[in-house]
Order: structure tokens, then C-alpha cells, then sequence
């Protein structure tokens, strides 16, 4: 049988956590640790040591979100194949041209505060959008040249549509 | 007292009211939009009536749609919570006119205050101290430099009908006004329907505090002691307390003595709110009052144990306010966290989305004013306050660690919340000493929140608990299933008998 | 003061002195048996610890294991909350012998106070008023005869080492003692492993007040004000409140000074409550001495302000009890209700099954003091109470409004509750008179609830509703679901290197 | 298409609750009736005309129980097949012999009360079983002779199974 192995990305660490048949083991050290049922299947519970843990979680293809105790935790988690597949892939996407700004939430497009072929500077405002009667700057991440404008004042926007590539 | 009555708002502040008013045996009449079919709120109503499209200008912004469903119930009275039509001085007049009860302000007092250049016009001719600025609206940005130039930057920009932040622009230097007052004046237009637009100098340092007011229909005025709402991240209140830790007991009576001439100034009658700031030499400075319940007014109930709501309506009936200003004696701290549905580590964007599993804190001490249960939808259309934490302790310090205590109990998922700032917000040493004025969050604890480190202890048992449930479910769970069940695809209408959702 | 505790309890009270813990930044530690493998309570624990299988004499109740789980965390003392080892002076001297501190009375005066005949004497020698009857156990069923002829009929025969109403019966005629007696006595036997019974002459329409006891390790001790309890079925309290409507300030004072004389007769130290029979004519009496946290201390904290848990962890640590008698100043009303998983329409059977839906009511006045969770099971091993509801009020007239509407809002599903039974009690016209004593739901009360009319207008609603349901879910929701999913069936012990379960 | 009828009883009341084409009739009378969906199968949520009512409830093959504004209700619920069904065994019911006295919780048989032959009322205490600590005492709910006792003092017995039973 092949090892069960699962690889957990929490910000810039990462644990490996292994199943065994003799145990769990997290980063080669043993860990008592085993799941506690419950009747939610977004609830995870969990002994883990002497501690028994109890959160809901978020989950979708790319990340794991939840609360904890009061604080934030959004990890990504992979077990083996998948991680090799996910390198297979990123070493391709080097070749990919052009950053894109995107709707960090859903709304309405107020005003786009640049123009094509302007040259930006990281944390310039790209483009003031509202949400909830509240105006909000998005602004770029990176610096580089304008190439493209995907959306125009007054347009309705989805959480994550391209308002503006950068090359 | 009223026999029913209509609560013209949606999520916690009108599941607040309903609760006080069914304890008072009045019965509770909610109205919701389409978006909110499967709300909380008009489940916890006697009554409820749907009254529109999910656009707020289309449904609680309604007039006609209001009035009509107030009617339709056979209600006496309308509590506008806070927001929507709260501050509506027409609202009032059209309440009035349908023959129902306003339960708040005269139209005029509330009028007055709402306009923040006559209040600040009000308040001078009274005696109450104002910020130095201009007493009316800028006519254009020209007008607006000359007043900056003469008062001296910074400045801050206000929409003269405006209140919780919006509409409101710090300018730091000349060249950066004209910019600051369109769009300022852009989203003034958008919240208030009116784009005037004043200025004030701007404090180095202010600490935000505010009275409660009550006053009745026959001339008495007390106030219940002030809350601190210092703790701001871009002038939204984020933390609520009292007492202020900045307060002398003499300084406490002199800011009270002043709320309740400037609620005696404009004739106001109901619960109110009169907003000071304080600067770091003990000068105080009438900033506005909210003609309406306050979102923090649980911190002021928690400490004098009077219901707030429960005044409200009995002032509304025309009864006598017979607490006097001596029997109001407040034991102990409150604090209040405001937890919003929005995405703290991206910056604060609001988040909508399905509440897939909610567990809230209890125990001693705690309070919960919550808008949402689970199942809950939190849309695009509306604020996304989603409930409002409150805890009371002996002391200042006691109420703090209960709110931690309880912060860390919440268990929520389906959309990130402001949970883990709020934590981070008390818990830091800043706010325990109370040595802080309204810069605080902006210009330091953001940041650091921003920067805190990780827990690597906790981090790996974190990670094996994740890595056992993945194992378990496999590498996605279905979060997706609660939106599926909860969408409109469901509904089936089959009344067709009833009148006002046509 | 500790840096770590272990609470020896589970369920609601176990959380609740974790709370406190939580807010002190002390550590809590967690036992639980494997009955309760999904409970709340390890969950709100910094560390749990499986200490046995599901009988508590295997788990909760075994010294050994109690005690080898405290060694192993590191705790340095423990809270034993109320119930299991609570009052178990063996327990409290095995305590101190593994040089762990006991958060509680010194055995000395647990033991003197946990023998009703023992305590009885004490009382009488220091001058508190006792009921007429025993002050030895009885010999026998002649003996017990004996004793009954002297004082007369009715008497009430009661467990020397009883509470909560095990192993008590009420005698109204000679015929009776006999079966009465070995009732008693078996019950006591099973309850507390001891079957000694002892006799009073029961009062004629008593109402059951205590008075809560704070005594630190310096010779300090004060009491926090009355609570009234009389409100019970079968010996069991239902609803709990704070003051007394029974007591004047004469007769308050009076009484708090005779449960002050009590714990001081018996070396008293840490939390503690006193509790009495009142007449109808003002005369009160000793009945017995709960040497432990009560389950109704809730009322208490909510009109004080004080935090008694606080205080037992502080009095524990040997700091002094600065509170002083003239300091306590109780504001408004209080009052519980006792929610337990029991099936009202058949006669207050325990329930058992799993806790499919919950949603917990909160807002003004309430709090909350629960053991469960949606998910939660309801198992057959132990106390079937859930949850606690508590209310304040500025009167008792708001605290019991607010009750009332609280417990309208419980949403719970999967076991039976004592909720409506409750609503219906603090809704009565007797309740609101004030003018009950401790028959008053056993002869009156429990009859009426079981024959409320039906309501019929509400009913044509629910039962459109229960259609609708039907009609679309099918004639059987699955309710078995969460029970599958709960089983231990899904366990998988994969942790073998850690050593306290073997 | 065949009218849809459902009937709900509680305690002493039934409501004929019929599913037309223009609407929702109770006992006749139209009521604008509709439900609104929920996340949890076993909550029920519905706008019952000027009001919305939600409740959790437990659902088994014989009734529907509930807390609905801290009242319990116990509800049987038919649909039109159902109740042909129902009431052609209850028909054949009347020949079964004997009434069944069982036990009302699960726990532990602490004394049986009786002896076969036994001439008991309505009332009399049958045995006593402890459960949570606590003794309780099942009584008769009618009167008869003992025929047969199926449990002996110190059995353990789950809720539901027999304990005695009576001609």
C-alpha cells in the first residue's frame, strides 16, 4: 500500500502530514491524532494530541478557509498525486503574458482611473468600485504597462472579473 | 401603549425591536424584500409581509411600500431601527400623515440635525462648543479651498446629510481637494440623495465619544452616560465601550450637560445620540447627532440595564419619561464588537455568501444581537453587519477578556468575517490602556494586523486536523449544496389571495 | 493563581467554569468519558483527556482516573463543578494527597454539611433554626415509625447524605413508612452509595429559599442575597429567581446573617450555599448546606455582577475575599429556567437521542449556560439537563417577560424538552402573584399544563405548514441521518502512543 | 391529476389541508400557504398568509412532534393513500388480543409489581424502572388481568419493549 501522504500550505509554512500504519506523523514526527465524527460534513473535529479541535471549514479547489479560535487560517492542502500534478503545471505557466487586475469583490464599476498604455506603478488606483454604498480603490498589485481595459464606468462587475491587464 | 406595530428594517436591529416588543405584548410586523424571503427577520415577527425587489430604493426605501404594508397590518406605529429610513425627515411627515406613529424624532428635530451645517448652527447659537469649519455647504471647490485655506489644512470634507463615514474625504494639502470633494460629493449623492458637502478642520488626534439621549414628549431630557467609538477603521466603528477610560467623572457631567442642551435645542424628543469628539487637552466638540437608535446602543443597556427600545416605544405613546437624570447609575464596563460578513485579509471587501454552519458564544456575561442564523444568505444588497457581540464585566478589563473569551467561541463558515480584526483589536496593548484616540486602527493596527505572525504550534495541529478531514472527505466538500437548496428555483408561490406582493 | 485546571465535570457546567477559566488565562483541562467522545464540553477545553467508559462510576466518578488525568496535564487544581464528586470528601482528601488543590470546601466541613444529621446538630448548637425531626439516621422502619408518631404526620423522609431529591419521600400516613422507607433507601443506595435515612416533619407549604455563601481561606465570609427555588416538580427545580418576593429587608437580612452563622459553624470555605424552608407565617429553617457551586448560581451573577466562579478559582489560589457584605448591591431580577431533555407530555421522562437542529435565543437580558450543540447526543448515562436559560430584568415583571420570550425562541429538534413546560409555569397567574410555595407545580401546576387547550388558530397554520413539509420531504424526513453519522462506527483510533486511554 | 389531501391531526383536531390549482384550502377555506426553502431538511419554514412560521421537527413513520413557540405539538400527517391504508388495518386491530404495558424510556428494571393473574385498575403501579438515577414508576393506562410478565427485576429494557402484559 502505498503511503498516505498529505502536504498542508498555512502562509509560507508548510506541514507534511503522514498516515502510517502505526500512526500519524507531521513533518516525520509522531502526532496522536485521529478524526472525531460529526454530523456536519463541513465541521471538522479532530483529538489531536491532548487537544480535541472544532471548526467549520470553507472549502473549494483551491484553498481551505476558516475560523479558528479567533483567527483566520486559509490553507491549501494536497495529497500526493496532486501535488505532483500542481508542479507539472506551474513549471508551464511561466510562458503565461500579462497580469490581471480583478474585482476583488462583486459591484459597480464607478470610475477606471486608467488608461491603455499608461505605465503604473504598484499600489497606483486602478479603479474605484462600489459595493454595499461604499466606494473602494482597487489597486494594482504589480507595476507595468497598461494593455488592456476589460470594464467601463458604471458596469456591473462578479467577484473576480478582469477589470485591467498589465503586461 | 400600541397593540402592534411595524418595524421598518431588516437583520439584527429588527430583530432587536421585535424582541422588545414582544416582551412588551406588542405585536411585531416585519417587512422584507424578495432578497430576503428566507431572512431571519420576518421570522421572528408575528407578521410579515413581503414589499419588493431587492434593491433597498425598491423595498425598505419605499415610502408608499411601507405605509402600504403598515396599513394593510393594521399597525399603530413604525420603528425605523437605524439606516434606511431612520433619518428621513419626509418618512416622518408620511407616517404622520397616514395617521401612524413615528417612533423616533419631529420631523423639524431631526431635520436640523440632519442637515450637519444647521446643526452646526444650532449647536453655536446654544452654547454647545463646534469644530472649527463652515457652517454651510461649499458652493464649489473654490469655495472649498478658501475655507481650507482659512482654517488651515488638514481638513476634512463631510457631506452636510451624511453620517457613518460616507461621503467623507481628509484632504492633507491643497492640491489633493478637488479630487477629495468630487468624490466626496460622488458619494454623498449615492448614500444621501444630496451631494452638499462642508468642511471642518481636521483634529490631531480626536477621541470619538457620544451620549445617549432620552427625552420624552413633555419636556424632560436626561442623558444615560456616554460610549467611546473611538476604535474606527475608515470612520465605520469597529469597537464600541463604556465608560471611556477618558473620561473625569467632572468632564463626564459637563459632555452630558452639553448632549442635553443641544437635544433641548432642536426640540428633540426620543432615543438620540449627540456625537462629541475630544482632543488630547479635554476639549470637547459637538461632531453630530443621530436622530435614531444607535447600532452600539447595547453597551449603554448592558451598564444601566434600562432597555433602550422599551423607551423608546413607551416616548412614542406619549408617556412620561419618569427615569430621572439622578437614578441613572451604571455598574460595571460593556464593549461591543461589530462583526461584519467581509474578507479581512483582502482588505476588508465585503463578502456575500451562504452562512453554512453558525455556532455563537453564550455564557456569562454575553449578549448576541444577531440578524443571521444558520442557513443565513448574505447578499450584496444590504450592510453587511451581520451580528454585533456585546459582553459586560466589573471592570473594564473583565468585559475585555469576556469578549475575547467569546470572539474565540464563534464558530462560522460559508463567509469570512471581521472576527479575527475585532480579537486582534482588544487584545493588543494600545487598546488596553486605553491610550488611543480615532488613528488608531487606520494609521497602526491595520498594519500590524496585517503583519501578525504566525502560531507554529497551533499551525500543526491545525494541519493535521485539516489533513484527517480531507483524508476523510476527500480534497473537496460540498459548500455548494446549502445555495443550491436555499435558491429561489425552491419556491413555489401558491397563495394568490394576498394583496401586496403583486 | 493557577496557570492550569482540570474540571472534573462535563456538560453545561463544566463549560461554564471554563469560561471563567478562559477569561482568567488560566488553562482548562477537559475530562470526559467515552460516551462523550462528541460532547461540547472537551471541545471548549484547552486540553481533554478520555478517562473511561460511559458509566460515571467508571469515568467521572473514579478517583484513579480523575486524578491520573490532572497529573498528566499538569493541572494544579480541580474544579469539580456540581453533582459527580462535587460533595465527595474521600475525593477531596485523595485531592490534596496527590498535592493538587480542590476548588472547594475543606473535606472537614463537605463531610459535617454532606450528613443531614450531622449538619442538622451543628445548626442547632450554633443557633440556626432547624426543622423539627431527626438528628440521627434511622435504624429502622420501627424506628422511623417511631419518630414519625412523636412529631407527627406528615413527615418526610430523606436520604442522610441525599440532595436534589433522591432518596426522599414524603409520608402522610403510618401505613406508608414502610414502603416509603425502603423507596428511600434503595434510591439513596444507588444514588449515594449510602442508604442511611433520617426524618422531618414536612411543612405545610414551605417555600424554598437559599442564600449564597462566600468564605475565603482568612475567616471572611458574606453572602450574595437569596435565591427562590420553590418552583419544583418532584423535589426537582424547574425555575429559579432572584430576590425573593417572599422576603422583606428585615427578613433578608435576618436570614443572610443565620446562612453566614451556618457556614462559619462548619469552618466553611470558598462558594457555598445555605438553603431554607420559609412558612407561611415568616419562620425560616435550616434544611441543608450545598457545599459546591449550585446549578442555579446563574441568578445570582446576573443581579450582583460577580463572577462566582472567579471568586471559587481565587479563594482556591488563598486570596482574600475583598468583597464586602455592604458592597453587594443586587440590581434588577433574574431568573432561570432549567431546560432538561425530558418528555413533558409523557410524564418528565428522561429523553434520550440526538440533538438534530438548535438555535439558541439571545439578545437583551439573556444568557445562555448550555452543554449541547447541534449534533449533540442525549445519551441515558448521565443528568439529562441541557441547558440553562437565563433572564434579568429592571423588575421581575421584564426579567420574566424576557424569559418567556427566550424560551419562545428555542428552535430545537431530535429530543423532547421541558421548554414548553417551563413557558407555561412563568406564564401562570400564580407565578406572576408571587404567592406559591414548593406544591404549587406538583399539586396545581403539572395537572393544568397537562390539560392547556389547544389554541386553535395557531394550530390550522402549523398543521398548513406541517402539509407543505410533508408534502414536499416525503412522509419521513431522515432524522436517523445524524445518528449514523455520530455512531462510533466512524472512530478511528490512530494515536497509539498516547497512554491515559489504555 | 389527482387532488392532493393531506390530513393533520393534532390532539383532538384534524385539518383537511388540500393542495388545488388556485391554491391551499384548510378545511375548505383558501389560505395563502407556501413553503420557504431551508437548509436543514427537518426545518420546516413556510408563509402560512401574514406570517412565517419556522420549526424544526422529528419525524418518524407515526407522528411528527415539535417546540413551535415554546408549545409542543404532536402531529400525525396523512396523505389520502395513506389514510385508506390506515384505516383498513385499523379495522382488523380490534381482534388483537391483549393491551401491552411498555417501558417508557430505556433503563433498568428495578421491581416488577405484579404477579400473573393479577386483578389491576387503571393507575396501579406496574414496575419501576430507573433511568438517569432516578426511579420512576410505570403505571397501568387501563385496567385488566395480568396474562404474561416479560422482564424480571435487574433487566436492562430499551424504550418501547414490553414490560407486562394485560387481558
Amino acid at each position: 500500500m502505498k503511503k498516505d501522504i498529505y502536504y498542508v500550505r498555512m502562509k509560507d509554512r508548510e506541514f507534511k502530514v503522514a498516515f502510517e500504519k502505526d500512526g500519524v506523523f507531521i513533518d516525520g514526527v509522531p502526532l496522536p491524532a485521529e478524526l472525531v465524527p460529526t454530523a456536519h460534513k463541513a465541521f471538522v473535529k479532530a483529538r489531536i494530541h491532548d487537544q480535541i479541535l472544532a471548526f467549520p471549514i470553507d472549502q473549494n479547489d483551491e484553498e481551505v478557509r476558516f475560523l479558528f479560535s479567533g483567527r483566520e487560517y486559509i490553507a491549501q492542502v494536497e495529497d500526493e498525486r496532486q501535488r505532483t500534478l500542481h508542479s507539472l503545471e506551474s513549471a508551464g505557466e511561466e510562458t503565461g503574458a500579462g497580469v490581471t487586475i480583478k474585482a476583488p469583490m462583486p459591484g459597480l464599476v464607478v470610475k477606471v482611473e486608467v488608461n491603455v498604455g499608461d505605465s503604473i506603478e504598484r499600489g497606483q488606483g486602478i479603479a474605484v468600485v462600489e459595493a454595499m454604498k461604499m466606494e473602494n480603490e482597487v489597486r494594482a498589485q504589480g507595476g507595468g504597462i497598461v494593455k488592456d481595459i476589460r470594464v467601463k464606468d458604471g458596469q456591473a462587475v462578479e467577484k473576480g472579473e478582469v477589470l485591467v491587464v498589465i503586461e | 401603549m400600541f397593540r402592534k406595530i411595524l418595524v421598518a428594517n431588516r437583520g439584527e436591529i429588527a430583530i432587536r425591536v421585535m424582541r422588545t416588543c414582544r416582551e412588551m405584548g406588542i405585536r411585531s410586523v416585519a417587512i422584507y424584500s424578495e432578497a430576503d424571503r428566507t431572512a431571519l427577520h420576518p421570522q421572528m415577527a408575528d407578521e410579515a409581509y413581503l414589499i419588493g425587489p431587492a434593491p433597498a430604493t425598491e423595498s425598505y426605501l419605499d415610502f408608499k411600500r411601507v405605509l402600504d404594508a403598515a396599513k394593510k397590518s393594521g399597525a399603530e406605529a413604525i420603528h425605523p431601527g437605524y439606516g434606511f429610513l431612520a433619518e428621513n425627515a419626509d418618512f416622518v411627515r408620511a407616517v404622520q400623515e397616514a395617521d401612524l406613529v413615528f417612533v423616533g424624532p419631529p420631523a423639524q428635530a431631526m431635520q436640523a440635525m440632519g442637515s450637519k451645517t444647521e446643526a452646526r448652527r444650532l449647536m453655536k447659537s446654544a452654547g454647545v462648543p463646534i469644530i472649527p469649519g463652515t457652517q454651510q455647504a461649499l458652493a464649489s471647490t473654490s469655495k472649498a479651498k478658501e475655507a481650507a485655506a482659512k482654517i488651515g489644512y488638514p481638513v476634512l470634507l463631510k457631506a452636510a446629510l451624511g453620517g457613518g463615514g460616507k461621503g467623507m474625504r481628509i484632504v492633507e494639502k491643497e492640491e489633493d481637494i478637488e479630487r477629495a470633494f468630487s468624490a466626496a460629493a460622488r458619494e454623498a449623492k449615492g448614500a444621501f440623495g444630496d451631494d452638499n458637502i462642508y468642511l471642518e478642520k481636521l483634529l490631531p488626534g480626536p477621541r470619538h465619544i457620544e451620549f445617549q439621549i432620552l427625552a420624552d414628549k413633555h419636556g424632560h431630557v436626561i442623558h444615560l452616560g456616554e460610549r467611546e467609538c473611538s476604535i474606527q477603521r475608515r470612520h465605520q466603528k469597529v469597537i464600541e465601550e463604556t465608560p471611556s477610560v477618558a473620561l473625569t467623572p467632572e468632564l463626564r457631567r459637563d459632555m452630558g450637560n452639553a448632549a442635553v442642551k443641544a437635544a433641548k435645542a432642536c426640540g428633540y424628543v426620543n432615543a438620540g445620540t449627540v456625537e462629541c469628539m475630544l482632543d488630547a487637552n479635554g476639549n470637547y466638540y459637538f461632531l453630530e447627532m443621530n436622530t435614531r437608535l444607535q447600532v452600539e446602543h447595547p453597551v449603554t443597556e448592558m451598564v444601566t440595564g434600562i432597555d433602550l427600545v422599551k423607551w423608546q416605544l413607551r416616548i412614542a405613546a406619549g408617556e412620561k419619561l419618569t427615569l430621572k437624570q439622578e437614578h441613572i447609575a451604571p455598574r460595571g464596563h460593556a464593549i461591543e464588537a461589530r462583526i461584519y460578513a467581509e474578507d479581512v485579509t483582502s482588505g476588508f471587501l465585503p463578502a456575500t455568501g451562504f452562512v453554512n454552519f453558525l455556532r455563537v458564544p453564550s455564557g456569562p456575561g454575553i449578549r448576541e444581537d444577531s440578524g443571521i442564523a444558520e442557513g443565513s444568505e448574505i447578499s450584496r444588497h444590504y450592510d453587511p453587519m451581520i451580528s454585533k457581540l456585546v459582553a459586560w464585566g466589573e471592570t473594564r478589563d473583565e468585559a475585555v477578556r469576556r469578549l475575547a473569551r467569546a470572539l474565540r467561541e464563534y464558530r462560522i463558515a460559508g463567509v469570512p468575517t471581521t472576527i479575527p480584526f475585532c480579537l486582534f483589536v482588544i487584545e493588543h496593548p494600545r487598546f488596553s490602556s486605553g491610550d488611543f484616540d480615532t488613528r488608531l486602527v487606520d494609521e497602526e493596527l491595520h498594519r500590524e494586523f496585517m503583519e501578525v505572525p504566525a502560531n507554529p504550534e497551533i499551525e500543526r495541529s491545525v494541519a493535521a486536523a485539516l489533513a484527517l478531514a480531507v483524508k476523510q472527505n476527500g480534497s473537496r466538500t460540498n459548500n455548494q449544496r446549502m445555495k443550491t437548496e436555499s435558491s429561489t428555483s425552491g419556491w413555489k408561490w401558491s397563495g394568490r389571495r394576498d394583496g401586496i406582493e403583486k
